[in-house]
């Protein structure tokens, strides 16, 4: 059950440029909270930034009674979050979604993540209890690399593709993953990442028959299912299909469930 | 002394003045994991439609100053489904529940209007101002004239009290409201979101796959309070008064420019709370006014 | 590259598309203070009338979330002042100056165009769409109608052009700003302020003396964007938008969707560089897309 | 000259109940403001607080190339500022408005002020060469007592009364003035305060034929005078009146130009 909470910050810094990664204080989120689920913050006590911000929890520590978010700076909220200080309170909505199936019966995953789709996969690697582990992120270019030692630490093997060859391979995740597709049998690929990597992971998936579960990012109203803003296209029967509500039947859908338009 | 917060409005009994406005509450169902559903005085549904409805494509909202528009384009999954699998929910709870309702032509209403009579509810919502849906619906709502002829037609169907919701998109919502009235409206709810447009200059597309949407939240409170004025200066039935309402002081103005009871939208989907937060601020406001009811500061602001 | 900042709107030549919106730049002494006015594309002075106004009563401001309201109620010296002492002050710069007026009846309207016709300015806006006085003014602007007639009449005495300045509180702003390009306007401005109301909890009374006042700023920006939208697809004449701008991209957002040229107002009181700011992220807006005129941006917004 | 500027603030208390004092680093406004004038401040980025709050400069530091301004929090803006650190920046318009005649040639003074009145007054004292120099402060409560030493020191008489005799003289500050004022022979009579206030020392002034300038207070769009919101009636011609601007014409008027309502 998700809570309205008002959470102190305990720690923040800019890990790459842009990019921070946020500690939180919640005994409530770290106990509850599992991969793929998000928090809905409230970055600012009056209207400027009036809606909430969808955020990936990136990462828990139950003992310590924390959670961590990794975040990009790119319009208002998030820049008034990045200007947060150890100490403040803000307002959370969460544990929020659904989340990753992290079931034991998944010995072999892949990890396909891109840009700010990458945050939520790291809790996925805490949780899974796969033997192969193999990762696969991407990023526009070598100064966006971030959280490379942490997947490592937890891959069996970690690869990182940048869009201008700047870091690591040139090209895209899902190309790497194709290389290795064949000759790895996945039980499970994990990806979250922009829409068109999501289609071509769910594309390689379908065509390996590879269980895959992706994680969707829609523009939101309420983050808990109120307000159906955050519709996205799921089959339904035989060709037909509905809307469905990416933060609430989501945010992670089983890649063959989703139409992409 | 214990402040009686329950208002009546054209004989529905509400607890209390709040109301959670139609769209930004579902069935209650959502709320209701973090709140009291039965703290709040009633609750507008999502707009029903006689058969259920996809609503627009995605993206369907777009924060503006202050403000945001939506072009959810009434998803819903229409009468029949709400009555059989979401009323029965409401229902355990005492909250009034309104029926809000939208058609694409007056047979449309009148059939939904027909069918819900027979249901167990306390109120129907007439929305004749949704922007967001291409036929119907606002189309009825713009002019005096459409507002008559399709609130008399309903209202032959009506075995409970008929509110009308009313557009601010109009030159005059005093028109609108009186044409309801002599129609047979029991009650008046304003306002509907104001139509509007985001533009992401970076891909020079609106930022609505539906290209525009309904304005809602604290940026439309000034336009919303003036014709919440305007209207209750013109008509005897009551008024529901709405737009940007986030917390008591907010509602109080509404109360004071007219409002007998006020509906909390926007405010409902960034704090799940705020239905009770508001009513929780008006019997302050009441208490500290030494007033023992709070429908005795509807209508009593004095002007300049 | 230089980027070509000129605008043409109806004959007038534009340095750039930027221009101050009347009643919120004086007559450009204030701003000259703290800015090279001749950075400006034009300057449309604060509304004039034919004698001399005293304007409402004070407090004339509120402020709204991410708004504001004003009665100030055309408080002004007069034409013959304007002409005389203030209007050669202008002259000593080079922004286009644009005469805004404002009359109780349609005489006075066509009094004032004969005499600023032969004045030295470069165009008329005729404001018919003040919600602040009670006579005249918006009584004009709410009909197409309405519109048709003052434009029609006024236009008989215009040696200059004629830019008509529409109110959005009404229905269809595209039908007003059809009737004023039939009528013979040679450009229209879009929007004047919303009406709306604010109520201090406090005293129970409306905050402004004057009760009601007009909403401008950054919260009305989603509905003129949708307006200039609206209109910019109805008329061929030049269309120029305002509405809550503040920056380069809030402009931008009002040329993509159809807007030849814009003005600044509420921003211009809050900011004294404003105008330029404006004006230098335009610019910057232009030469990211590799484009060589500002004016290849206006209307090429693609809808979803 | 007025100009618009970002200035750092070097220091903040609070020095009694909601007021806090500020102290801003301005070699401009240090080195050109005159008591009676006044900043109008950007209170944040955003639009929370869209128009700006016009403060009264309290007193200037010229060597340190510092203002100080005093203000009351009361709603969103001022609610705002008191919220700010040294070292944040703020965006300020000022020096703005007209100033009190300090000039040379008044030797017998009385100023007279009222809860958030009482600050421009302080500047007043400062820069005036005046040999009998006596305060009249009007406070609702003991609470809200503010900057008592300070008039103490600048003044030859300081009486402080409270609305509730919490503090000081029951009362309100224009009575003690009336007791003076016959026996005292000023020559001029700085107030400042809410407009009762005002209004009745405006009176005593006539009434002895003391000249008074007095501060007005009206809410403002713009302070620079170009929006013509800041209307305050004055007398025009015989009988007449006509409205002048508290922010261009003003914040400082002669008692016998204005017209209370
Ligand atoms: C389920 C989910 C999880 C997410 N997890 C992360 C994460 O872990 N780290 C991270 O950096 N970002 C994440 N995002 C994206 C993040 O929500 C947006 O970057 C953020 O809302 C932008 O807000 P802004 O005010 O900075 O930008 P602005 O562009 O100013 O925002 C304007 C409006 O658009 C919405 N919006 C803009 N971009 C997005 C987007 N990509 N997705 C959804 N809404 C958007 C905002 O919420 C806001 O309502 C996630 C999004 C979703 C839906
Ligand atoms: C020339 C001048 C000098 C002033 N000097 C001081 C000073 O030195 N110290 C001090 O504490 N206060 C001073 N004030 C009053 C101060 O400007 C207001 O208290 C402040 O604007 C309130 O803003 P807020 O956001 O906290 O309150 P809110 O009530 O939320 O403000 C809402 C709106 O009303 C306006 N407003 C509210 N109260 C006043 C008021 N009394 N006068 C003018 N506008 C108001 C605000 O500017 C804002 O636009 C002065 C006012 C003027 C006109
Ligand atoms: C996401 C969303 C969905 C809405 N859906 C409906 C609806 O189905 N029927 C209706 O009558 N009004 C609908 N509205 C309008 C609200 O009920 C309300 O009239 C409006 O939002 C103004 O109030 P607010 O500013 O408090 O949100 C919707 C509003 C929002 C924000
Ligand atoms: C203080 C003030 C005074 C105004 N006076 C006039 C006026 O005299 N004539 C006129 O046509 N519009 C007047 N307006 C309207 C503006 O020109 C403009 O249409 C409106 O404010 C919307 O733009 P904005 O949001 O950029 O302010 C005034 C607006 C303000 C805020
Ligand atoms: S964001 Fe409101 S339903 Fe998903
Ligand atoms: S506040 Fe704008 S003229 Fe005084």
């Amino acid at each position: 059950m998700s809570k309205h909470m008002t959470n102190i910050i305990t720690g923040i810094a800019e890990i790459a440029e842009g990019i921070f990664r946020m500690r939180i204080s919640s005994g409530y989120i770290s106990a509850n909270a599992k991969p793929g689920q998000f928090v809905n913050i409230k970055c600012c006590e009056g209207n400027d930034a009036l809606l909430r911000r969808p955020i990936s929890i990136c990462s828990v520590d139950r003992p310590g009674d924390t959670y961590d978010i990794v975040f990009q700076k790119k319009g208002g909220g998030t820049g008034m979050l990045a200007g947060k200080k150890p100490g403040d309170r803000i307002d959370v909505l969460g544990p929020l979604g659904n989340s990753f199936d992290t079931g034991a019966r998944h010995r072999r995953i892949a990890v396909v993540g891109g840009g700010i789709g990458v945050f939520p996969l790291l809790f996925v690697l805490d949780d899974s209890r796969a033997i192969v582990r193999r990762s696969y992120l991407g990023f526009r270019t070598s100064k966006l690399v971030v959280l490379e030692n942490e997947f490592r630490f937890r891959s069996s093997s970690l690869e990182i593709a940048t869009d201008d060859g700047s870091y690591g391979t040139k090209g895209f995740a899902p190309d790497i993953l194709r290389r290795d597709i064949s000759v790895e049998d996945f039980d499970m690929i994990y990806a979250c990442g922009p829409e068109p990597m999501l289609r071509k992971v769910s594309q390689l998936a379908g065509e390996h028959n590879i269980e895959c579960q992706i994680s969707l990012e829609q523009r939101m109203g309420c983050g808990f299912g109120t307000c159906l803003a955050c519709a996205c296209k799921t089959a339904n029967g035989e060709d037909g299909w509905k809307y469905s509500h990416v933060c609430k039947d989501g945010p992670v859908f089983n890649s063959r469930s989703i139409i992409f338009d | 002394m214990d402040i009686d917060m329950s208002v009546d409005i054209c004989g529905i009994k509400l607890k209390n003045p709040v109301i959670a406005a139609s769209g930004t509450f579902g069935f209650g169902r959502e709320h209701a994991g973090f709140i009291d559903i039965n703290k709040l005085g009633g609750i507008s549904v999502k707009g029903l439609t006689l058969k259920p409805r996809m609503g627009n494509r995605p993206p369907r909202v777009a924060e503006t100053p202050a403000g945001m528009l939506n072009s959810v384009g009434l998803q819903n999954p229409g009468v029949h489904y709400f009555i059989e699998n979401e009323l029965p929910f409401l229902r355990q709870h005492t909250a009034a529940v309104i029926a809000n309702i939208a058609g694409n032509t007056i047979d449309e209403y009148c059939e939904m209007t027909e069918i819900l009579s027979d249901a167990d509810i306390d109120a129907i919502e007439l929305n004749v101002s949704c922007p967001n849906v291409r036929e119907g619906c606002i189309a009825f709502g713009t002019t005096p004239a459409g507002i008559t002829e399709i609130t008399q037609q309903v209202k032959r169907y009506a075995k409970k009290p008929l509110i009308v919701k009313l557009t601010p998109n109009v030159s005059s919502i005093a028109d609108t409201a009186a044409a309801a009235e002599s129609a047979g409206a029991d009650a008046v709810s304003l306002i509907n979101t104001l139509l509007g447009m985001a533009i992401d200059v970076e891909t020079r597309r609106p930022v609505l796959a539906n290209n525009t949407g309904g304005l809602s939240g604290p940026a439309v409170k000034p336009v919303a309070v003036r014709m919440v004025y305007e209207v209750s200066r013109t008509v005897k039935i009551p008024v529901i008064g709405m737009g940007g309402i986030f917390c008591g002081n907010d509602a109080v103005e509404f109360m004071l420019a007219g409002a007998d009871a006020v509906m909390v939208g926007t405010a409902n989907m960034i704090y799940p709370d705020a239905c009770i937060k508001v009513c929780m601020g008006i019997e302050q406001y009441v208490r500290k006014l030494g007033y023992s009811r709070a429908a005795d500061i509807t209508g009593s602001l004095e002007m300049n």
